[in-house]
């Protein structure tokens, strides 16, 4: 427990490394995010007494601290465009591209995983390359472009699932955006099983399972597997930040109401305090699940020990 | 007026979008963004919500394609003072808000003073600033608005400063929509927003908000002019067209609104299914390319000339809008009133243009950047013609992408690059383009810079004209002026709005100034 | 003292061989080798290969289909391998000339990164301590943000342009980089070799450049083939949220996304590019996939 | 004997590392005492032997003495200067005056360098920038290491491990030594290519005069190559001596079950007196206290347990031990 | 009659992309109950794919045991078994220790589970049976505390130990024959001393046979019964201990005596067999051994030499003592 205590303080300055750098990146752009924010009718006045309610005169420096005070109390501003606080949009969307994001990961691992697995296990045979080809076609092609594939075959030829929208836990409407945004992570995942499984079937300790007695298949499964799936979890932190980056664009294209979808609207709409929101929370998102990975990892594997 | 073509887009109606829902009769339309308010302090773009949620004083109906009468709305009755600066308002008895309240001249005058107070940071105050003592509430300088008095219950009083003939047009236009009094200090920052405390008197009451997903309405069952005929008004957000489309042939929104992915009219046009579905109506609305004079060499006035006739905007229009619509030669377009349907053509003919350049000291051309919204593609595509045209004359254009609110803040700035847009009328009134464009803060603040000091002054004694033939012939002369000798805009064309409904969806029409927002209260469904 | 030993010797010398040999031995690394050697030379050579000019708007030849399909004669004079978009350009063209676009995308912000990547890699493994705290620190920030939102953040900040995509993808990629070059400097650094290189007195500069950096050129080959197709297919993401390349730039993943209004009616404008990316995407995982057997040294022996 | 080329006095290194386990959650610092004063005297022109378990702290001792790594404490003093105070110019001299040969003749050599770069790289660092003449130097270095200078353009994985061991030999060779410490320089060999060395670095020795500290585990060979072994345990020098003396009269009991454990190969001898040596060695994080072996010696009494044994002093020889055997 | 595993001409090839490597080439040799027979040779001479050759692990697909070679167990011959059948003799009538026992042991599974998972395999024991065989078969390896390592993790045991929970694990299943493959190469001589005497006492208890493969002519002469020494692939010579290390007969088994250092003795020039051992893909004609051999003639470069009896229980593979015989 200590240590997931102290796994947990270390990302604190990243966290606020990683809040810091969005904070300067949206701030330094040129223009005034009041002007931008009230459109066409405004009159000078008005623009002044925002810009002096926001605070927006001071320095960079003391905005950024205000801002990540207010952000402890879980105040991250109010929405230009959306006129909501943004704390409150946040968390509305946070349950969809969970869903999403998760049901994604499902897919990826139903793919990749088995996946990994027969090619490793069929190594250099044509079943290894139909299989890992068959995990790779889903990083090569864009995920807008399976989107639209999907949505016209499955949606509107075929009108097994809808074309677009979300409805909580409804699996149908779930389906085709996790195999989207599941299949394209899933090569990484394939990959990485294989080689783990490659690397773990050449230790000894295989060998010594294989001499027991123990029949190919049964040292793959009750043997290597647990080794090989070490580093597979670590992977899984690289996965959360990729998942979350494969969510914008499918979220996008079909219609969920997640973060990506609040953060491209906020990049479209220049709504500052909703795009600064919206990446740190994803960031956070990823960041925590970095530390659920150590953790997992740790409880896994009896050998942890850091030096 | 909207700007640019890209507006939401409206659909009607189907009842099988949310299942929970499956026996309430639904109407859904798509958009491709979330309104984020439906508070028109706070917005001036996303209208759908207001001008069905709301009612105003008076409104404007579509009588014909393209064509809208003024008619009472909460106020049964008004009269104008023979001098043109005193009008007063007759509220109807009875008409209710969704709250049960009656509404009152002092709901009535909250809204409009709401508006003009600096608290409010309100967005839409240049419908009311030519009232009397609105310069004032606005700077602060005063608690109250001095030209709006509260006769009685059912009585209300607007002093301008001035004559302006379209206030009333004015006040029928969404930033006109009014407020329950009560509710509104009751809601605080949340009207507009939270459905549960979110009131006004208009045919649909706000019911459920799920953020850059749905928006539902219930009808109301109190509204003074009868309950909708239908029982929810859903505003789906789709953002991507082609999706919008796809769900809208698999029968899960009930309108397509063209203008969000125009190549598809020729399918609809072709498909037996949908042809005769297709809803057509006329925008009061001119496609035109802003010229920034400032930027040199637009500041000579054969180059705009050139820049005019080196376009071809009849192929643009067949090929890229398969003709729907007709060419604009001036400013204001068909439809408005003071149409002038008589001034000169403007030919294509990239010679003379060459030619003119060359008589300017620009026989190789030069280079000319073309700024454009991010993520408007149809807009992009017409950059791109205007891009190969201009290249025939030897002009190379760069087009510059920013977005939204760049976009609108370096425009404000008038150091925007030329660029092209479109406007339709807010009102029906030639002040709605005239001065909207060329008033002198305005032509800086949508980067013409435009500079005529006649004109400025033909602009602002137009305004307050009272003389109805007298004004239109100002206005056609000015209008006649700065396109045809001083060449500061380029006119292309009046384009009709398209819509495809569900066969389902009966007496669905087109807004008569071709918006995609509008009111959808009249709409029935019948399945 | 040893005979003439010739015959024990294995062939292979350098890294290079090796690597194109493990290349031609791997059927799919082989099959992505070629395709990507075509992708190169249509490339560089996209004023040969183009039938038409790319940029050529032609109203007129609007949306004609690919010269195959029966239709197509009929709508225009002109043949067009695979058809024209919304603006009468030879979409065949567009793709060859897109070629450029995405080889740069593929080839320059990888490099940069593996450079960057690298250079803060093995100062933060041989150096360790603070250096390597704050290294670390900061390759942790930047993995931990979801990399094409991250992309999108800095695109808002620049504005939308080729060259600045090649800056945002560059900042955006180096953190996992770093961390494999550190790693690899950590344990190459224990290695005997590099000890006995500090006991002749060699420089800590030349120990990083002679004997850590050369081996640490497999990883970089490796992690390089693969960031090629995420460069590809990052920027066509941006492109397709509308902070990618600018028209009218032939860039693959804006012809999708303005395409992709045609997917139904007009399939080739955004097929076409699609399968362009597609191919060149998958022709590098596989080279990375084969060589990833070939280089690692756990798959490697057997 | 000769005259001293090095002397360490009580030298010291120890090493912190973190234990951090999930389970028991947070982590501490341990120091692992890996030499704990050790004193050591290398003469001109010996081979001078290192020997005891793994883990005992020789190859830090030997990095010690050429400062690959700095002590905790202590000092080494080599042809009249402290080792450890050098900088610059000096430092670049004595690393051009000792040099260290590997065990692992694969791990030693960067694969990625051809052979004539990893000979002539100590050529290089110590300024013989003429390629042209470094070349000639490395064509001879391998002639004298028994390896074909047409080999300089291969790289270390095309030569089989006994070579490999030459070209590190050569390299060791290329500055003109007057120490090279032999970690475990033979020991991965298999025992036709180890005589082999042990015969190439006897007659280099000669040659070239040259004084070897040699790290083995293999008493075997110790005693075939030394001229004085120096029995470690736990970070401490429990024994030395010269060979013949120590191996036929050990003094300290370890020495004497270290010797007792080797295999000697003639059947006949199969059934000798010898004393098996019980338990493994503990932890050199919190090593046992006063005598280090006491936790496995049979002989051992609470004296043991309190008082750390000082080297006893003979003539040629010491040990360390409360009951010498 | 007590031979628990005859081997016949086996040859065990690998494709290499540089040609055919004959690993193991044409070995016959026999183990007899209750004797421990050493296979010495040097890296690369073929002695870990004899052993894996015997079960059945040669690494496909690039290992093939070529046909005319037979391995004899209980009657069978092992070569010709399906994987299902010998997977039921691993571990059970033959089992193995390995070299390495840092990373032979699993380690995320404690070793009790893998310690009875032979026992689990094999006879179908419950866990419960298992875990008390398994505990007294730790005790019989002299493990302190069994009951508690039972539960630790292989990284939580010192090398020593785990090589005796190898051990314990070959002998769980009391089998027929355990191959032992340079068991204690990895460890100190001391730890390398317990095991060997641990092994010996082991076998004497089971009355099993024991395979032990080193390179190491120390250990062979401490613990062996048979000696066979190997190289190249070959085996060069095969005599029982007391024969091989007093009256070695072919050239290489001599050289490698006298290029031993000596820990008894002051040995003051090792003699050192010159050269190295030939590439297996690219072999001279002839006895592998004649161009490092002192003694080679003419005949040596030119044809393979016979396998020659020169007592009852010591065949040497040289056409020396046919040379001797004649000069006689
Ligand atoms: N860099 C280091 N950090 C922490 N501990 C170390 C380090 N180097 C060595 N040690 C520890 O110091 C002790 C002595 O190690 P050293 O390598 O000197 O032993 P050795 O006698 O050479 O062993 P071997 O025969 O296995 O080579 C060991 O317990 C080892 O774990
Ligand atoms: N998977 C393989 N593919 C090709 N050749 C192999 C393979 N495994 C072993 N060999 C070859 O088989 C020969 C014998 O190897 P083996 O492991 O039996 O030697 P060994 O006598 O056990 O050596 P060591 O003492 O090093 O363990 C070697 O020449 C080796 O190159
Ligand atoms: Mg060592
Ligand atoms: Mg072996």
């Amino acid at each position: 427990m200590r240590y997931i205590l102290k796994r947990l303080l270390t990302t604190i300055p990243i966290i606020i490394g990683v809040s810091f750098l969005l904070y300067v990146m949206l701030n330094i752009v040129p223009g005034d995010p009041v002007a931008l924010m009230m459109g066409e009718h405004i009159n000078p006045d008005t623009i002044e007494r925002v810009r002096a309610r926001m605070n927006l005169d001071d320095p960079l420096l003391l905005r950024f601290v205000k801002y990540l005070l207010d952000a402890l109390h879980g105040d991250f501003g109010y929405s230009y465009k959306l006129k909501r606080e943004v704390s409150t949009l946040i968390w509305q969307a946070f349950p969809n591209t969970l869903i999403l994001a998760v049901s994604g990961a499902l897919v990826s691992w139903i793919i990749g995983i088995p996946a990994g697995i027969i090619s490793a296990v069929k190594k250099n045979t044509w079943i290894d390359y139909a299989v890992m080809t068959f995990a790779l076609i889903g990083v090569s092609m864009p995920v807008f472009w399976a989107g639209l594939l999907g949505q016209y075959f499955f949606g509107l030829k075929l009108q097994w699932l809808p074309i677009s929208g979300f409805d909580g836990l409804n699996i149908k409407y779930i389906i085709m955006p996790a195999i989207v945004l599941g299949w394209s992570a899933a090569a990484t995942i394939a990959r990485l099983t294989r080689s783990s499984l490659l690397e773990v079937m050449s230790s000894d300790y295989i060998r010594t399972a294989r001499e027991k007695g123990l029949l190919r298949h049964q040292v793959v499964i009750k043997h290597a597997l647990k080794n090989a799936f070490l580093p597979v979890i670590t992977v899984m932190t690289i996965q959360v930040a990729s998942l979350l980056s494969g969510a914008v664009i499918t979220e996008t294209i079909f219609g969920i109401p997640g973060i990506g979808r609040i953060a491209v609207s906020a990049i479209q709409t220049r709504d500052m305090p909703l795009l600064q929101g919206s990446v740190m929370f994803a960031t956070v998102l990823i960041i925590l699940g970095n530390l659920l990975a150590d953790i997992l990892y740790g409880f896994i594997d009896p050998r942890i020990k850091y030096h | 007026g909207s700007n640019g073509d890209e507006g939401a887009s409206s659909t009607s109606s189907s009842s099988e979008a949310t299942g929970s829902t499956a026996e309430k009769v639904q109407f859904v339309v798509p958009y491709d963004e979330d309104p984020g308010t439906a508070d028109v302090a706070k917005t001036t773009e996303f209208y759908a919500l207001p001008l069905n949620m709301f009612d105003r004083l008076v409104e404007s109906v579509t009588v014909a394609p393209g064509k809208s009468e003024l008619v009472p709305g909460l106020a049964e009755t008004w009269e104008v003072s023979d001098d043109g600066l005193v009008y007063t308002f007759h509220l109807r008895k009875g008409a209710l808000f969704q709250n049960g309240d009656e509404v009152k001249a002092e709901d009535v005058y909250f809204t409009f003073d709401r508006m003009l107070d600096p608290a409010t940071e309100g967005l839409n105050t240049d419908f009311f600033d030519m009232i009397s003592g609105a310069e004032a509430r606005m700077n602060g300088e005063a608690d109250s608005t001095e030209g709006i008095k509260i006769v009685d219950d059912y009585t209300l009083e607007i002093t301008l400063d001035e004559p302006f003939g379209p206030f009333v047009a004015g006040l029928a236009t969404p930033a006109g929509s009014v407020y329950c009094k009560k509710a509104v200090l009751e809601a605080g920052d949340q009207f507009g927003i939270d459905p549960a405390l979110t009131v006004g008197s208009g045919p649909f009451k706000l019911a459920e908000w799920t953020v850059n997903d749905k928006i539902v309405l219930e009808a109301f069952d109190n509204y003074w002019g009868g309950r909708a005929q239908y029982d929810e008004l859903v505003l789906k957000i789709v953002p991507d067209a082609e999706t919008a489309r796809m769900l809208f042939e698999s029968g899960e929104i009930d309108v397509f609104n063209c203008d969000m992915a125009r190549s598809q009219i020729p399918y609809f046009e072709s498909n037996d299914k949908w042809k005769e579905l297709i809803v057509s109506g006329p925008r009061v609305g001119v496609y035109y390319i802003c010229l920034n004079q400032s930027i040199e060499p637009l500041g000579d006035v054969r180059v705009r000339k050139a820049l005019q006739m080196a376009i071809d905007r009849e192929n643009m229009l067949a090929q890229m809008f398969y003709g729907k619509g007709q060419l604009v030669n001036g400013i204001m377009p068909p439809g408005l009133y003071g149409y002038n349907s008589d001034l000169p053509e403007i030919p294509y003919d990239p010679e003379a243009a060459k030619a003119l350049l060359a008589e300017a000291g620009y026989p190789d051309g030069f280079a000319f950047e073309v700024a454009q919204e991010t993520d408007s593609p149809n807009t992009l595509k017409i950059n791109e013609i205007i891009q190969s045209d201009l290249a025939k004359i030897g002009v190379d254009v760069t087009i510059t992408q920013l977005d939204e609110s760049t976009f609108f803040g370096i425009r404000k700035t008038g150091e925007l690059p030329s660029y092209y847009s479109s406007w339709s009328a807010d009102f029906n009134d030639p002040d709605n383009f005239i001065y909207t464009f060329f008033t002198e803060k305005n032509a800086v603040s949508r980067s013409f810079n435009y500079v005529n000091a006649d004109i400025q002054q033909k602009i602002e004694d137009a305004r307050i004209m009272t003389n109805a033939e007298e004004r239109i012939a100002t206005y056609q002369e000015i209008e006649k002026t700065i396109v045809h000798d001083d060449a500061a805009w380029i006119p292309l064309f009046e384009l009709d709005h398209l819509f495809v409904v569900q066969p389902y969806v009966k007496n669905y029409t087109v807004a008569w100034n071709g918006w995609s927002d509008q009111s959808y209260y009249s709409i029935q469904i019948e399945k | 003292m040893p005979e003439d030993q010739e015959d024990t010797l294995i062939a292979a010398d350098s890294i290079w061989r090796e690597l194109l040999q493990s290349i031609y031995k791997d059927k799919k690394a082989f099959v992505g080798a070629i395709l990507v050697i075509a992708f190169v030379i249509i490339a560089l050579g996209a004023p040969i290969f183009a039938p038409y000019d790319p940029y050529e708007v032609d109203m007129a030849e609007m949306l004609v289909p690919p010269s195959f399909t029966e239709g197509a004669s009929e709508i225009s004079d002109n043949s067009y391998m695979i058809g024209t978009d919304f603006l009468g350009r030879d979409i065949m063209s567009r793709i060859i000339y897109g070629a450029r676009i995405s080889l740069a995308i593929g080839l320059i912000p990888p490099l940069i990164t593996l450079a960057i990547g690298t250079l803060l890699g093995m100062t933060a493994g041989y150096y360790g301590g603070k250096t390597d705290y704050l290294i670390m620190r900061l390759a942790d920030i930047c993995m931990s943000f979801p990399s094409l939102l991250l992309a999108m953040v800095v695109m808002y900040t620049l504005g939308a342009s080729l060259f600045n995509i090649f800056i945002a993808l560059s900042i955006v990629n180096w953190g996992g980089t770093s961390r494999i070059i550190r790693a690899q400097t950590l344990s190459l650094k224990q290695k005997e070799f590099v000890e006995a290189a500090r006991s002749m007195g060699v420089s800590k500069w030349k120990i990083l450049w002679r004997h850590i950096f050369p081996n640490c050129i497999p990883s970089l080959i490796v992690l390089f083939t693969l960031s090629v197709p995420e460069a590809i297919m990052s920027e066509a993401g941006l492109s397709f949220l509308g902070v990618g390349a600018q028209p009218p730039m032939p860039s693959w993943g804006l012809m999708i996304s303005r395409g992709k209004e045609y997917l139904f009616s007009s399939p080739w404008v955004a097929i076409t590019p699609g399968i362009a990316i597609f191919i060149v995407v998958i022709a590098f995982n596989f080279i990375g996939d084969g060589l990833r057997d070939a280089l690692d040294p756990y798959t490697k022996h057997d | 004997m000769s005259e001293l080329l090095m002397t360490a006095s009580s030298l010291k290194k120890y090493y912190e590392v973190k234990v951090q386990s999930v389970f028991s959650g947070g982590k501490s610092k341990e120091v692992v005492k890996a030499v704990d004063g050790v004193d050591i005297e290398i003469g001109k022109g010996e081979t001078v032997a290192l020997v005891g378990e793994s883990g005992c702290g020789k190859s830090t001792l030997g990095r010690l003495l050429i400062n690959l790594i700095s002590p905790t404490d202590g000092d080494v003093v080599f042809k009249g200067e402290s080792i450890y105070g050098l900088r610059g110019k000096h430092d670049k001299a004595f690393r051009k005056d000792a040099s260290i040969i590997f065990q692992d003749p694969y791990a030693s050599l960067n694969p990625r360098m051809k052979v004539k770069d990893l000979i002539g790289e100590p050529l290089l660092t110590h300024g013989m920038t003429n390629a042209k003449e470094r070349y000639e130097k490395v064509s001879e270095l391998m002639k004298i290491s028994g390896l074909k200078p047409e080999y300089a353009n291969r790289y270390p994985h095309q030569f089989s491990g006994g070579q490999r061991q030459r070209i590190g030999i050569a390299r060791a060779l290329a500055l003109n030594p007057s120490l090279i410490v032999c970690d475990e320089a033979v020991s991965a060999l298999d025992v036709s290519i180890q005589a082999q060395i042990l015969n190439l670095l006897k007659s280099l020795q000669k040659d070239y005069d040259l004084t070897y500290l040699f790290i083995s585990h293999d008493l075997s060979v110790v005693r075939y190559i030394s001229d004085k072994v120096y029995v470690m345990y736990l970070g401490k020098i429990v024994e030395y001596g010269d060979p013949k003396s120590l191996y036929t009269d050990p003094k300290h009991p370890y020495t004497k079950f270290l010797l007792d454990a080797v295999p000697i190969p003639d059947p006949s001898q199969r059934n000798r007196e010898k004393m098996i040596l019980e338990g493994d060695i503990p932890s050199a994080i919190n090593p046992p206290s006063g005598c280090r072996f006491r936790t496995r010696c049979p002989f051992a009494t609470d004296k043991c347990k309190q008082e750390i044994p000082e080297i006893i002093q003979m003539e040629h020889r010491g040990y360390a031990c409360h009951y010498p055997l | 009659m007590s031979d628990v595993l005859v081997i016949n001409h086996l040859k065990t090839y690998f494709k290499t992309k540089h040609g055919m490597n004959p690993a193991v080439d044409d070995i016959s040799l026999r183990l007899q109950m209750g004797k421990i027979t050493a296979l010495v040779g040097e890296s690369g001479s073929g002695k870990s794919m004899t052993a894996m050759s015997i079960l059945g692990l040669i690494p496909k697909p690039s290992g093939v045991i070529m046909p005319g070679s037979e391995i004899l167990f209980e009657g069978k011959d092992l070569t010709t078994l399906k994987e299902r059948e010998i997977a039921k003799i691993r571990g059970n009538k033959i089992a193995m220790i390995f070299q390495e026992p840092m990373t032979s042991l699993n380690p995320v599974y404690t070793i009790g589970k893998q310690l009875t998972e032979p026992l689990r395999v094999h006879q179908k024991l419950s866990k419960q049976e298992a875990k008390k065989i398994a505990i007294s078969y730790l005790e019989k390896v002299r493990i302190p505390d069994p009951e508690k390592r039972f539960n630790n993790y292989p990284h939580q045991l010192s090398g020593g130990l785990r090589q005796r929970v190898m051990i314990a694990m070959a002998m769980i299943c009391e089998p027929k024959l355990i191959i032992a493959d340079e068991p204690t190469t990895a460890l100190d001589v001391t730890i390398q001393a317990q095991i060997l005497s641990l092994l010996c006492g082991v076998q004497k208890d089971l009355d099993t046979a024991i395979l032990f493969i080193t390179h190491d002519l120390g250990v062979v002469a401490e613990i062996s019964d048979t000696v066979c020494v190997m190289y190249a692939g070959q085996i060069v010579e095969q005599a029982d201990v007391k024969t091989l290390f007093d009256k070695p007969m072919h050239p290489y088994t001599k050289g490698l005596l006298k290029s031993l250092p000596r820990v008894d003795d002051d040995v003051t020039e090792l003699y050192s067999i010159k050269g190295m051992v030939p590439n297996l893909i690219h072999l001279p004609k002839g006895c592998r051994f004649a161009s490092r051999c002192p003694e080679a003639t003419a005949i040596c470069h030119q044809e393979i030499p016979p396998r020659e009896m020169v007592s009852r229980d010591h065949e040497v593979f040289c056409w020396l003592p046919r040379k001797e015989v004649s000069n006689v």
